[in-house]
C-alpha cells in the first residue's frame, strides 16, 4: 500500500479530474438540460446521477463515489422552497451540513465535496458551476493518492 | 453504593423488575445482571464504568426478559431517552437506577428520567480535551488529517466492538451487513474501514450522548470518539440539537427547519 | 549461549530486515502494543502480550482470493499474484506459536490451503518466553506454557533479571535465523529468569466432557448474558479462523475477498430463508467455547485455545472464557 | 442474464456532430450484459423505433438503454415503443447524450469519452431494473368541501354542475362566509347580499350537494381518491328537520344581550339564533354557553313555544364518516386582532374599528339599518379616519406580507361613508396604494377625485381619546413632509389578514403544508397553485393568501376543475415511483416517518395469526407516496428503497464510473 502512493502520480498538466455529480431530476438536472439547450461550453469532467430528489441522496453514495476513484464529488438540487417534493432538500440540506463537517475532520474539504442549489432556470450557473468545480479540483490534485476512503488498486 | 444495591434489590424482591443490569463489584467493572435480591450485593458502580448499559436493551435475549432496571449514570440515561424517542423501549418496561459519580440518585422511569436530567444535567458538555484533539486535527492540513486517518482506520479489523458498545446501534440488520447492495464493503481495508467508521458515527447524528462505550471498547483503540464529537459540535451549533433530553423529539436527521444554514451552498 | 541485550532487539531486527526478513515485532503505538512490521527506528515492545496475534501474517483478515474480469457474456478468471514474503515473527508469544499446531491442522484438513501454506512456510517464529503472566493468561490450563516451544522455530528466554535475551533455536528455520543474525548475537553465560508461575486454573478434558453431554444445559442462558455479539475476541484470537466469502464488483471486474468472520456474530448462521440455526448470543457463546474445547479436540486432538487470554483481557463485556471453564468444571463434579 | 440493447441516437447532427455515435454503440457493444449495440440517425423517429422494437423481440431483451436527448424529451416516446414490443416500459433508460454531452462539449474525443461513460452507467443501472407497474388507486367521486364561505360555495356548485357528489362542511351555523357580512363590494359596488344569497339558496337546494353546517372535520384517513373524513356535527338542540324556521323561538329567548359575532359585535343576538336574517339554512342553533337551559337547567321557554317540538335540549355532538376522492380546503381567513397596537389604542378604544364592523354599519341589512353610527355614543361620525396596512407590512408587531384587499375595501369605505355623509370628512393614510385589478386604479381615482376622499402618504403614530370624544390622529404626510394631526370621530383600521384560527390543525390533518404565517402551502407556486403536497387536496380562497372575491371564485372554479379532472376517469394512474420497506430488517425508529414530506411512512403492526402485535415496523402508503425518497436515505440500515431509483441501481451506476 505504501508502494502505491509514492507511485509516480500524473503531472498536474494531464490531470483530468473525475467528478461525480448527484442531482435531482426537477431543478439541476433541468437546469443541466438547459445549459444544453443553450448550448453553453462547460468542461466535460463531470458525470451526473439522476435521481427524484436531493432527499434521496444517501452520504453512502457520496463515499462510494470516493471510493470508486471520484476525485470530487458534487451534490446539487433545488433552492430552498422550490422543491418538487416540498422539503427534500431541507432534508437534505441538513443531513450535507453535518455530513461536510465530519468529511472535512477526515481530510475531505471544501474542494471536493460541492453543494449547490441550480434551478431549472439555471442552464448559465450550471455551467459556471461545472466549470468552477472542475477549475478547484484539476487545482487539488487526484484524490485517489492520498486518502484512507478510497480503494486501493 | 449501598443506596444503589439497596434500590436494585428492592425493584426484584417487589417483583417490579425481572433482572437489573448493572456493574460488577470486580476490577473492570464488567455488566452484570442481578436476576435475584440476594445478587445485588454485587453491584458497583464507580467512574471506571466505561460501557453503556444501555446498550443491552437492544438485545432480544433482555428484552425477553423484560421489565428490567438499568444502572445509569447521566450519558446511559440520555441514552434511554434516545431510545424512548425513537419507540425502542416499550413504556413502562425499562428503569433506570441513576447514578452520578459516588452518588446514587434514584429509580426512574422513562418520563423521570428525562425530568431528572433536565433538571440536573440539562448543561452537560463534551469534555474539553476531546473538543481540543477534534480542533488539534481540524488544525492540520486535509492532506495531513487524511494520513492521521489512514495509519488509524489500517488498524481496524471490523470486529464491531464500537457497534455492539453503542445503544444506538439498534438495528437487527446493519447495513454493513446488507449485501444487495454492499454499500459498505466488508473487509477489513482501508476503504471499507473508512467508509464503516464514517457512517457509523454519521449514523449517531444527533443521536450520540457521548458516553465513550465505542471508542472504549474499540481493542485497536482508534479515536472513534473524534468522529463523534465534531458531528455532535456541529450539531449543536447548527441546529440547538441535545439528544438524549427530550424524549419525543424528532429525530434531528428526519427533520428539517427553513431556517437551516446553507451558507456552503452555492 | 547465544545471547543478545533486550535493548537491542532494534539491532536484531535490523539484521534480519537486511538478510532479506520482513520483521513483525510487539510495537507500541497509541497506548495499544500489536504485531506490526518493524521499520527501523521503531522501539520493540517485549513486555507487553500484543492486541493482535501473529496469526494476522498468515491468516490475514482481508486477501483476495480470485478475480474475475467481467465482459459481454460473462466473466473469465483472472490471475490472482500469491506472494509469500520471507517473514519474521520475532517475540512471539510462546502461546502464538503454540497456535499454529491448531492452525496448521485446519488449513490442511480436507483442502490444502495455498495462500496460508505459503505464508506458513515463508515465516520463522522466534517466541519470547514469558517471565510474567496477568489475571487473563491461562496456558497452563490448557496444555502450554510462559516458556513453552510448541510451534516456535527459536525461542528467546529472558536472563539477567530481562537485561538479557538468550536464543535457543528449535528448528532448522530457527538455525536459519541465527545465522542470519549471527552478528547481533553474543555467545556467552547468561542465568536465564524463572518463568512466570501460573497455576492451572481448569481441567480442559473435563470441561470437554461436560461440553459434550450438555449442549442444551440451561447455563448457557444465563453465561452469556453479558456477550453483545461483536468479533473482537474472534479476531483477537491466534486460533479462531472462520472467514467469510465476499464478491466486490464494479464495471470491469469482480474481486473475490476473504474475510475473517466470526461465529460471534448474529449473521453468521442466517439462513436466506430467515431462519437462524443459532437464534441468540448464548448459542453463539456456547459455539465458541464447544468449538474450542470439544469440537476441535475431537476433529484434530488438539485444543483451539492456547491460553493467551486476549479475548477475555479486550472483551467489552467482562466476557472471559477461563472462567467459563473453571465454572463448566464445577458444574460438571 | 441480462440482455441489453444499446440505442445510440445522432439526433441528426445535433449529437453526431460532436459524439461519435458509432464508437459509443460499439464501445456499448463490449459493456458487460449487452447484447446489441447500434446507432441511428433519429431514433425517435417510426425507423428508430421500429429499430428498437424489433431488437427487443429478436434479441429477447430484458433492458434497454437509449442513448439520445434528454429524458425529459422522448423518455415517454421510446418506454411507450418498450411497451409495444412487451417490454415493461420501466426497463428502459435514457443516457442523456444531447443536451448534458454534444451541446456542451466541442472537444470530440472529450465528448465521445463522456458519451461512453453516460451509456455505461444507464447500462449498468438498467441491468438492476425491475418491471413496474403503474399504480391503480379506485376513486370515490365524491368531494369535500371544508368552508361554506364564497370560495367554497363556488367550489361546490361547480362541481356539482358537473354532475359529482359534494359535501359541503361549514363551521358556522349558516353559510355565506364573510362575503354575507359585506355591505357592497368593490369595484362595482353591487350589493353583496344580493349576489351571494341565490348562490347560498342553490347551493343547499343542488340534489349533488350535502350541506353539513355546525360542522368541522374530525379526522382524516387514507389519501387521493379514497379519503375517509371524519365529520363532527355539533349539537344544535335544534332538529332541523323539524324546525320550520319559524322564528318564535329567539323571539322569545329571554337572553337578549349577546354581542353578534356576524356584526363584528356591533348588533346583539340571542341565546338561541340564527346569525343574520339570510342564513342558510335558515334555521336558528343554540348557543350553549349563553344558554341559561343548558347552562343551568332554567328556562325552556324556546321549547315551549315552537310549535314543531323541534327544541332538544339533550342534542350532542355527532360524529359522522364519509368517503371522499377529492378535498377543496376554502376554510377563508379572518382579521388580524389590532389590540396589538397599543399605540391604537390597544383594541379599547370604542370608535376605533375593523373593516367587518364598517361593512356592517353601512350594510343595508346591519344594526344601524346603513346608517353610519359610530359605537361609543350613535352620533353620525363627521370625520372618518381610514388607516391602511394596520398589520400588514409590519414584521416587527405584525405580518410581513401585504393584506391586498385592504387598499380596494379601504376605498370603497371612504366612497361608501361620502355617499352617505355628504358632509363628512374622509381621511385616509396610505403606505402605497395597490390597486392592481381590473377596474381597481379607478376605482381608487373615483375614490379620491369624484367622492373627495382625501388620502395622505403616510403613518399613523398615535391615536387617543380626548376628554370630548375626539380621536385625536397622529400621523406623517411623508410626501409634504410634515406631522398632520386630525380630530376624528371614527377611525377605521384595514387590518391583516390572517387565516382563521385552527388552519393550522386542518392541514395537519389533511397532510398539506403551510408558511410561517399560517396561510396553505401550493402545490408549486407558479405552475400548481390550486394543488396542494396532498395529492387530491385542492386549495380555494384566503386560506392561501390574502384574496378579494374574484381571485376566490375564479381558484374555487379552478379547485373544482382539478376536482372533476380526478374524478373523470374511475380510476387514478400513478407513476410507479414508490417506496417500499423491507419489514423483516425495520427496526422501527420512525426517522422514515418524521421525515416523509406527504405522511405517506407510518407505523404498521406485524401481528400473528390470532391478531397478537409481535412488532411494529414502518410502512409506508402507495396513494400517499410521491417518490422523493427522503424516506430512503434517512433509513440507517436501508430498510425503505425506492423503485426505480433503488440501492441496487444506483450502486450499480456508480461502479460504472
Amino acid at each position: 500500500m505504501m508502494k502505491t502512493e509514492t507511485s509516480t502520480a500524473p503531472a498536474p498538466a494531464a490531470f483530468e479530474p473525475r467528478i461525480t455529480a448527484f442531482v435531482c431530476n426537477w431543478c439541476t438536472y433541468a437546469g443541466a438540460d438547459l445549459a444544453g439547450t443553450s448550448r453553453l461550453q462547460y468542461a466535460s469532467n463531470m458525470r451526473i446521477i439522476k435521481l427524484p430528489c436531493t432527499g434521496r441522496i444517501d452520504p453512502l453514495f457520496v463515499l462510494k463515489a470516493f471510493e470508486n476513484g471520484a476525485d470530487a464529488v458534487l451534490v446539487s438540487g433545488c433552492h430552498p422552497g422550490d422543491c418538487h417534493y416540498t422539503s427534500g432538500n431541507y432534508h437534505a440540506r441538513r443531513r450535507w451540513t453535518l455530513f461536510r463537517k465530519l468529511l472535512a475532520l477526515t481530510g475531505i474539504g471544501d474542494d471536493r465535496l460541492f453543494f449547490s442549489w441550480v434551478s431549472a432556470a439555471e442552464g448559465q450557473k450550471f455551467a459556471d458551476l461545472v466549470n468552477d468545480v472542475t477549475a478547484k479540483v484539476r487545482k487539488a490534485g487526484p484524490f485517489c493518492a492520498v486518502h484512507p476512503g478510497r480503494r486501493a488498486s | 453504593m449501598k443506596a444503589l444495591r439497596e434500590a436494585a434489590e428492592k425493584l426484584l424482591r417487589e417483583k417490579r423488575v425481572s433482572l437489573v443490569i448493572g456493574y460488577e463489584d470486580r476490577k473492570g467493572r464488567p455488566a452484570f445482571f442481578a436476576a435475584k435480591p440476594e445478587d445485588c450485593g454485587r453491584l458497583a458502580y464507580d467512574a471506571s464504568c466505561r460501557q453503556n448499559l444501555a446498550a443491552y436493551l437492544g438485545k432480544p435475549e433482555i428484552r425477553a426478559r423484560l421489565p428490567v432496571a438499568v444502572v445509569a449514570p447521566p450519558a446511559v440515561l440520555r441514552s434511554i431517552v434516545v431510545l424512548t424517542a425513537e419507540s425502542q423501549l416499550p413504556p413502562g418496561q425499562v428503569l433506570a437506577l441513576a447514578v452520578d459519580g459516588d452518588s446514587f440518585l434514584g429509580t426512574f422511569d422513562a418520563a423521570g428520567v428525562a425530568e431528572l436530567l433536565r433538571a440536573k444535567y440539562s448543561t452537560l458538555a463534551p469534555e474539553p480535551a476531546l473538543l481540543e484533539r477534534v480542533q488539534g486535527l481540524l488544525q492540520k492540513s486535509p492532506a495531513e488529517r487524511a494520513a492521521f486517518w489512514e495509519a488509524e482506520f489500517s488498524k481496524c479489523t471490523r470486529c464491531y466492538a464500537c457497534r455492539a458498545a453503542c445503544p444506538g446501534c439498534y438495528c437487527s440488520r446493519c447495513i454493513v451487513e446488507k449485501n444487495a447492495p454492499q454499500w459498505i464493503s466488508t473487509a477489513a481495508l482501508g476503504h471499507g474501514n473508512y467508509t464503516w467508521s464514517v457512517m457509523r458515527a454519521f449514523h449517531q447524528s444527533g443521536r450520540c450522548t457521548l458516553c465513550g462505550a465505542c471508542e472504549a471498547a474499540c481493542p485497536q483503540g482508534l479515536p472513534l470518539m473524534l468522529l463523534n464529537a465534531v458531528l455532535d459540535r456541529e450539531a449543536l451549533e447548527e441546529f440547538g440539537s441535545r439528544p438524549g433530553y427530550d424524549p419525543e423529539a424528532k429525530p434531528l436527521i428526519g427533520s428539517w427547519s427553513a431556517d437551516d444554514d446553507h451558507s456552503y451552498m452555492r | 549461549m547465544k545471547t543478545i541485550e533486550t535493548r537491542r532487539l532494534p539491532d536484531l531486527a535490523q539484521a534480519l530486515s537486511a538478510a532479506g526478513y520482513c520483521v513483525v515485532a510487539p510495537i507500541e503505538e497509541g497506548g495499544v502494543v500489536r504485531f506490526r512490521e518493524w521499520a527501523p527506528g521503531l522501539a520493540i515492545a517485549p513486555g507487553a502480550v500484543p492486541a493482535n496475534s501473529s496469526k494476522d501474517f498468515l491468516f490475514p483478515r482481508s486477501e483476495v482470493v480470485a478475480r474475475f474480469a467481467l465482459e459481454p457474456g460473462g466473466f473469465s478468471p483472472a490471475p490472482v499474484e500469491r506472494s509469500a514474503v520471507k517473514t519474521v515473527v520475532l517475540c512471539a508469544r510462546p502461546c502464538d506459536a503454540a497456535a499454529l499446531t491448531a492452525l496448521d491442522a485446519v488449513f490442511n484438513w480436507d483442502y490444502r490451503d495455498g495462500a496460508y501454506n505459503a505464508r506458513r512456510q515463508a515465516m520463522t517464529v522466534v517466541s519470547l518466553a514469558c517471565s510474567k503472566a496477568d489475571e487473563h493468561c491461562f496456558c497452563t490450563s490448557v496444555g502450554g506454557a510462559p516458556d513453552g516451544v510448541a510451534g516456535a522455530d527459536a525461542i528467546l528466554r529472558p536472563a539477567d533479571g530481562g537485561q538479557l535475551l538468550v536464543l535457543d533455536e528449535l528448528t532448522e528455520k530457527g538455525r536459519a535465523l541465527a545465522q542470519a543474525a549471527a552478528g547481533t548475537l553474543s555467545e556467552g553465560p547468561a542465568a536465564l529468569d524463572a518463568p512466570a508461575v501460573l497455576p492451572r486454573r481448569f481441567d480442559s478434558e473435563a470441561v470437554g466432557r461436560w461440553l459434550a453431554a450438555n449442549f442444551e444445559s440451561p447455563f448457557w442462558k444465563e453465561a452469556a448474558l453479558a456477550c453483545l455479539g461483536c468479533g473482537a475476541c474472534a479476531y483477537a484470537c491466534p486460533v479462531c479462523h472462520c472467514f467469510d466469502l465476499q464478491d466486490e464488483t464494479d464495471h470491469a471486474e469482480c474481486r473475490r475477498l476473504r474475510n475473517w468472520d466470526s461465529c460471534g456474530f448474529g449473521l453468521f448462521t442466517l439462513h436466506a430463508s430467515g431462519h437462524n440455526p443459532r437464534p441468540d448470543q448464548s448459542a453463539r457463546w456456547r459455539q465458541r467455547v464447544m468449538h474450542k474445547f470439544s469440537i476441535y479436540p475431537q476433529k484434530f486432538k488438539t485444543l483451539a485455545c492456547t491460553g493467551c487470554g486476549r479475548c477475555s483481557r479486550l472483551c467489552q463485556a467482562g466476557m472471559a472464557i477461563a472462567a467459563t471453564c473453571e465454572r463448566i468444571e464445577a458444574l460438571g463434579r | 442474464m441480462a440482455r441489453i440493447g444499446v440505442f445510440i441516437c445522432h439526433c441528426g447532427e445535433n449529437i453526431g456532430r460532436t459524439v461519435d455515435c458509432a464508437a459509443v454503440s460499439a464501445a456499448a457493444a463490449k459493456m458487460p450484459g449487452v447484447v446489441v449495440g447500434m446507432d441511428y440517425k433519429y431514433m425517435c423517429s417510426d425507423p428508430g423505433q421500429q429499430m428498437i422494437r424489433k431488437a427487443i423481440i429478436e434479441q429477447k431483451l430484458t433492458g434497454v438503454v437509449v442513448g439520445a436527448c434528454s429524458p425529459r424529451m422522448h423518455e415517454r416516446t421510446f418506454r411507450a415503443a418498450a411497451a409495444e414490443a412487451g417490454l415493461n416500459p420501466y426497463l428502459l433508460e435514457m443516457a442523456n447524450l444531447r443536451e448534458h454531452c454534444s451541446w456542451v462539449h466541442s472537444n470530440q474525443a472529450e465528448a465521445t469519452q463522456k458519451a461512453i461513460d453516460l451509456v455505461r452507467v444507464m447500462v449498468a443501472k438498467v441491468r438492476r431494473n425491475r418491471p413496474l407497474r403503474p399504480i391503480r388507486v379506485p376513486v370515490e367521486p365524491t368531494a369535500l368541501v371544508v368552508g361554506g364561505g364564497i370560495a367554497g360555495i363556488q367550489a361546490a356548485l361547480d362541481i356539482a354542475a358537473g354532475g359529482k357528489k359534494v359535501v359541503l362542511v361549514e363551521s358556522g351555523p349558516s353559510i355565506g362566509g364573510h362575503m354575507a357580512r359585506l355591505s357592497e363590494t368593490f369595484p362595482t359596488l353591487d350589493c353583496s347580499q344580493c349576489i351571494l344569497t341565490p348562490r347560498m339558496v342553490e347551493a343547499a337546494s343542488h340534489p349533488n350537494i350535502t350541506l353539513m353546517t355546525y360542522s368541522e372535520v374530525a379526522s382524516v384517513e387514507g389519501f387521493v381518491g379514497n379519503f375517509t373524513v371524519t365529520i363532527r356535527r355539533k349539537a344544535r338542540y335544534v332538529d332541523p328537520a323539524k324546525c320550520t324556521g319559524c322564528g318564535d323561538c329567539f323571539n322569545k329567548c329571554p337572553i337578549k344581550k349577546i354581542p353578534n359575532e356576524f356584526d363584528a359585535g356591533l348588533g346583539l343576538r340571542r341565546a338561541i339564533y340564527v346569525p343574520f336574517p339570510q342564513a342558510v339554512p335558515n334555521k336558528p342553533v343554540i348557543d350553549a354557553a349563553h344558554c341559561t337551559m343548558l347552562q343551568k337547567g332554567k328556562c325552556g321557554l324556546c321549547a315551549k313555544v315552537c310549535p314543531r317540538g323541534a327544541i332538544d335540549y339533550q342534542d350532542q355532538d355527532r360524529l359522522e364518516k364519509v368517503k371522499v376522492g377529492a378535498v377543496v380546503l376554502a376554510t377563508g381567513f379572518q382579521l388580524w386582532d389590532h389590540a396589538a397596537y397599543g399605540e391604537y389604542g390597544g383594541g379599547r378604544l370604542r370608535d376605533v374599528i375593523d373593516g367587518f364592523a364598517f361593512e356592517r354599519l353601512a350594510s343595508a341589512s346591519g344594526p344601524t339599518a346603513g346608517l353610519i353610527k359610530r359605537p361609543s355614543d350613535g352620533k353620525e361620525p363627521k370625520t372618518v379616519v381610514f388607516l391602511q396596512c394596520c398589520g400588514s407590512r409590519d414584521d416587527k408587531v405584525g405580518k410581513k406580507y401585504c393584506s391586498k384587499i385592504c387598499c380596494m375595501y379601504t376605498a370603497k369605505h371612504a366612497m361608501l361613508y361620502r355617499h352617505k355623509v355628504h358632509d363628512g370628512r374622509a381621511v385616509v393614510f396610505y403606505m402605497d396604494v395597490r390597486a392592481a385589478g381590473k377596474g381597481y386604479e379607478e376605482f381608487v381615482r373615483r375614490a379620491i377625485e369624484a367622492d373627495g376622499a382625501e388620502y395622505v402618504r403616510g403613518r399613523v403614530s398615535r391615536i387617543t381619546r380626548r376628554r370630548d370624544g375626539k380621536l385625536v390622529v397622529l400621523g406623517a404626510d411623508t410626501l409634504a413632509g410634515r406631522p398632520v394631526t386630525i380630530d376624528a370621530d371614527l377611525v377605521v383600521l384595514a387590518d391583516a389578514v390572517v387565516p382563521r384560527p385552527g388552519s393550522e390543525k386542518l392541514a395537519q390533518l389533511f397532510g398539506v403544508g403551510y408558511d410561517q404565517d399560517g396561510f396553505y402551502s401550493e402545490a408549486h407556486p407558479k405552475l400548481r397553485p390550486v394543488e396542494t403536497a396532498a395529492a387530491g387536496v385542492f386549495l380555494a380562497g384566503a386560506c392561501q393568501a390574502p384574496k378579494d372575491i374574484p381571485e376566490t371564485v375564479s381558484q374555487a372554479s379552478a379547485a373544482a376543475a382539478k376536482v372533476l379532472g380526478l374524478f373523470a376517469k374511475p380510476e387514478l394512474e400513478r407513476e410507479p415511483v414508490i417506496a417500499r420497506v423491507n419489514r423483516t430488517t425495520c427496526a422501527h425508529c420512525r426517522a422514515c416517518i418524521s421525515a416523509c414530506p406527504y405522511g405517506a411512512a407510518k407505523d404498521f403492526d406485524i401481528v400473528d395469526r390470532a391478531g397478537k402485535v409481535l412488532r411494529a415496523v414502518a410502512d409506508v402508503n402507495e396513494g400517499l407516496c410521491q417518490g422523493c425518497g427522503t424516506c430512503a436515505s434517512v433509513c440507517r440500515s436501508h430498510s425503505v428503497d425506492l423503485d426505480g431509483f433503488t440501492d441496487e441501481q444506483i450502486h450499480a451506476e456508480l461502479n460504472a464510473l
